[in-house]
């Protein structure tokens, strides 16, 4: 791989991760329902698990595993770090995405409704 | 109105995020050599470990870790709380799908290759891709494959908690331990072997297991509060 | 050494652990273990609060690994006073709630013990912590404690209100990876000392959006302006005792984790200003909603952005002057508010609409409580003899010796704002006719205690405030010091490492 | 090279995915395309060079979430402008 192929593979991820984002918020500040809502953050959250990935990329990288014989090959590892970070991120994620999901299903008891508009008991 | 105000938000936003990732490819960053290269070096030369990541995610980042589980093990109580109802029927699950003899059957088969599969990678996490998170997650996904095939597949909440427990505290001591041997939270305090053997890298791999073992026991139960509840 | 930062992150986390277990044996460990570890917590803080003020920062580093490549914990007079606050109040809260409602089932009750505990753990995590992925974590696990802890009482209201929070806190916890995702690819270094140390390489344009975006991210736990929308609805809606753990500890640790942002991480020179705006726009729209509201938990609510707004106006004078008086600020917020909460969530304990109308005339049911609560609104109005005078002179003061008019008149503007709506409801307390289907809920004794504690403070700090302002003066004076911040982390970093 | 347009051609599928599954009205299918975008990401990662996310992802993205979301759909309603249908999805899966 040479230069500008990987400045364009960057590039590319780069875009795809922040489309992505913006795609998820979108559906996150628009959206009337719900589950559109969550469905948004989740999209947020994997594009952002995306970017640090991208970030941490090099070129022509290979994994951040040492194999038996190739103990000193640290030239061309990928950034161990963001690979890491976003190990947390996932499981913080499906977390929040969980509790999330269970205040849906208890609003939906006492409404019967998934609809942003009719459950407003509180100013939003 | 309120959609075209949100995209012009997005809009900047997005601009915003162009803009200070950018020059990342051309120039790369400002600082070049950050923490990266210690890491590569220290998982090698002082850990024995081979997966640099696992070396991060259990030592050197290992604080994170722990708060991690316990961001998972709030969720799963969290989940029982705000579900909670005073009368709830444990054990008579709604049928989420109707299954097949041939998916039962299936799933009966794959089960035992699942859990295989997910202690073999959080067993061997210093050593090759995996570890505590991903085979607890495989796990999980062994014990939803049961629950979405038998309707009467339950698993005992009083286990899934002794588990999670144990795990969890199990993990504070291992730290603590090293703080009582003079040395700090979560430091390292065992012969740590040979690079790319089985038992290596000192209390990595035992602390990764226990992580596995939490991790598991955690989405299990998270999933089958979730799926106990009925309308 | 005279005790460990990391046990007070280390102990809470075991103690959660552990309940589960414990509580299937022994029913009552669920409510005492969490007191237990809250009262140990708050010694050994406390003594390493006095050791720091005297001697150097305590600094513990995590897994053996120094400054930059691990994770540390500092303990200094600025967190160290900080954390023991939080603590202190998460004390005071658990002593309140110990059996607060009697016909709460064993379930619920163990997890909001569990929450209650986790929620100053992950909060002095925040404050403690040398590592904003770490931070990161922490303000997740504090979240996902009040996340729950909103949603406690089994009612429509309270899963909308924690919907709400979590739908913002959601979004804004990405803002923060995105934040972390920046400095990271600039600097390649989580480390807050080395990321202060770096920051000026950083050209100004990826400064400002990183700090945008970490304004986005930690903004919505310190209440900020356009952020807050969450904190009246959860403040209702949650259990009364946990307004108070809100508006004690989980801001607190927000308005730490924007000012060790702006103070010590980014050496923009125009942040000060922002700061003052950010203020001043957030006290003005608090103290206008505040005079509207007809529910009294609420009003409370309201009042407590628009006191968050004044502490980071007193910040953004920027001189060692304000950030000592917003410190006092912060002190006398952490210890009024929460005596304004727990004393007005008796006197609405019955009712179903908690309305201001519903306090009147309980001044002869409920004479200690009425009289706390009144004491409450006199010291954070800033009337002479209490506490909230001192703080908000010292805020004048500092305005005055930086010739900053505006804050001055605003500040006083403010306060007569202040005045009215809070002597309206003292007014209805002690000079209306109780209605006859208001019923009179005694408080109980431990509640008493905790309530008492509370108000004793405040009359203390009020005739001899000297008694805090040592630890705030190092505090502040921690805080001033940017580079003796980045040296103490790293040069233990260096000498240790080889 | 190959690489490269492997890459490429996952993120324009993954981003339609994104696309999808916030323009489609009924909510299992909207979720079924959150679970794709799942498993596209974590081939992304593994091409990028980060096994363990990937497995991670491929665990948590595809399989818990999605199924937690199914499990919310069949407990509230299945279209996004529907009220009160709930026994819908029941009825779609005999």
């Amino acid at each position: 791989m040479n230069n500008e192929l990987y400045e364009i593979l960057r590039y590319g991820i780069l875009g795809g991760s922040i489309l992505l984002i913006l795609i998820g918020l979108y559906a996150a500040l628009t959206k009337r329902s719900l589950i559109k809502i969550i469905i948004g953050l989740s999209i947020v959250d994997g594009g952002i698990h995306l970017l640090l990935i991208g970030i941490g990329y090099v070129k022509n990288g290979t994994a951040p595993i040492f194999s038996p014989g190739f103990e000193n090959s640290t030239a061309n590892m990928v950034d161990p770090v963001p690979q890491a970070l976003v190990l947390t991120a996932i499981v913080i994620g499906f977390a929040v995405t969980a509790v999330a999901l269970s205040l849906v299903i208890r609003l939906y008891r006492h409404h019967n409704t998934l609809e942003i508009d009719e459950i407003k008991n509180l100013k939003w | 109105m309120k959609k075209l105000i949100v995209i012009l938000l997005l809009a900047v936003t997005g601009y915003f995020m162009v803009i200070s990732f950018m020059d990342l490819g051309k120039d790369g960053p400002v600082v070049k050599n950050g923490v990266k290269d210690f890491y590569l070096d220290k998982t090698v030369s002082e850990l024995k470990v081979a997966n640099t990541i696992t070396s991060i995610v259990v030592n050197f980042r290992g604080f994170d870790t722990l708060g991690e589980v316990t961001v998972l093990f709030l969720a799963a109580t969290a989940l029982g709380g705000i579900l909670y109802k005073k009368r709830h029927h444990v054990g008579e699950r709604s049928v989420l799908f109707p299954s097949s003899t041939i998916v039962k059957a299936g799933s009966k088969l794959l089960f035992p290759a699942i859990i295989l599969l997910g202690v073999y990678v959080f067993v061997h996490g210093h050593l090759s891709p995996g570890g505590g998170f991903q085979g607890g997650t495989i796990i999980a996904t062994g014990f939803l494959l049961m629950l979405l095939a038998y309707d009467n597949f339950s698993v005992s909440h009083k286990v899934l908690s002794y588990i999670e427990s144990f795990a969890g505290i199990f993990f504070v001591l291992f730290g603590l331990s090293g703080m009582f041997m003079g040395k700090t939270f979560l430091e390292n305090f065992m012969p740590v072997g040979n690079l790319n053997d089985l038992f290596s890298g000192g209390i990595i791999p035992i602390i990764y297991i226990l992580v596995g073992f939490k991790v598991a026991a955690e989405l299990t139960g998270l999933i089958y509060t979730v799926l106990n509840e009925k309308e | 050494m005279v005790g460990s930062p990391v046990l007070l992150i280390a102990i809470p986390l075991l103690a959660a652990f552990l309940i589960p277990l414990i509580g299937m044996i022994w029913k009552e460990s669920v409510r005492l273990i969490p007191g237990l570890v809250l009262a140990f917590m708050l010694v050994s803080s406390a003594s390493m609060l006095l050791y720091v003020t005297n001697n150097s920062t305590i600094i513990e580093t995590i897994a053996g690994w120094q400054a930059p490549w691990g994770i540390n914990l500092v303990f200094s007079p600025l967190t160290g006073f900080l954390a023991t606050l939080m603590i202190f109040l998460g004390f005071i809260v658990w002593l309140f709630s110990y059996r607060f409602k009697r016909n709460v089932d064993f379930e619920p009750a163990k997890k909001y013990f569990i929450f209650l505990m986790m929620l100053v753990a992950g909060a002095v995590g925040i404050v403690i912590t040398g590592d904003i992925f770490n931070q990161f974590v922490f303000i997740e696990i504090t979240s996902i404690s009040a996340y729950a802890l909103t949603a406690f009482y089994t009612g429509r209201n309270s899963a909308e209100a924690s919907f709400k929070y979590l739908l913002m806190g959601s979004l804004s916890s990405s803002a923060l990876l995105i934040a972390i995702a920046i400095i990271y690819s600039q600097l390649g270094t989580l480390n807050m000392a080395d990321i202060a140390d770096k920051m000026y390489l950083m050209p100004t344009g990826y400064k400002i959006t990183a700090l945008i975006f970490f304004f986005m991210g930690i903004g919505i736990e310190a209440e900020i302006f356009p952020l807050n929308g969450w904190a009246p609805d959860a403040y209702t809606e949650a259990p009364g005792p946990i307004g108070a753990a809100f508006a004690g500890i989980v801001v607190k640790a927000g308005v730490y984790a924007m000012i060790r942002l702006v103070f010590t991480l980014f050496d923009i020179p125009n942040s000060m200003q922002f700061l003052v705006v950010i203020g001043l726009v957030t006290l003005i729209v608090a103290e206008t909603s505040a005079i509207k509201q007809d529910k009294l938990k609420r009003m409370l609510a309201y009042s407590s952005i628009g006191q968050m707004g004044l502490v980071f106006v007193a910040f953004g004078i920027g001189t060692a002057e304000g950030v000592f008086a917003a410190l006092f600020l912060m002190l006398n917020h952490a210890i009024i508010k929460p005596l304004l909460f727990l004393s007005g969530s008796y006197l609405v304990f019955n009712s179903k609409e908690k309305k201001i109308s519903e306090v009147n005339g309980l001044g002869k049911h409920m004479p200690i409580t009425s009289l706390l609560f009144a004491l409450g609104a006199f010291a954070i109005v800033g009337l002479p003899p209490f506490s909230g005078f001192w703080s908000k002179l010292s805020v004048l003061t500092a305005a005055a010796n930086e010739g900053m008019i505006l804050i001055i008149a605003l500040v006083l503007i403010v306060s007569v704002v202040e005045i009215v709506y809070y002597f309206r409801v003292v007014n209805r307390i002690y000079f209306f006719e109780k209605s006859d289907n208001v019923v009179v809920q005694k408080p109980r004794i431990n509640a008493m205690i905790a309530m008492l504690i509370l108000g004793s403070i405040i009359l203390v700090i009020g005739f001899d405030p000297d008694i805090v302002s040592i630890y705030l003066h190092k505090a502040s004076h921690d805080l001033m010091n940017t580079r003796e911040y980045i040296d103490n982390v790293l040069s233990i970093g260096q000498s240790l490492t080889k | 090279m190959t690489y490269i347009i492997l890459i490429f051609f996952l993120l324009v599928l993954m981003v339609g995915a994104a696309i999808y599954s916030i323009v489609q009205k009924d909510l299992l299918y909207a979720v079924i395309a959150t679970g794709v975008i799942s498993l596209i990401l974590s081939a992304i990662f593994l091409l990028l060079q980060a096994p363990d996310v990937a497995l991670t992802e491929a665990a948590i993205g595809v399989a818990l979430t999605t199924i937690i979301f199914i499990i919310t759909i069949r407990n509230t309603v299945r279209h996004e402008d529907d009220f009160k249908d709930r026994n819908d999805l029941k009825s779609a899966i005999k």
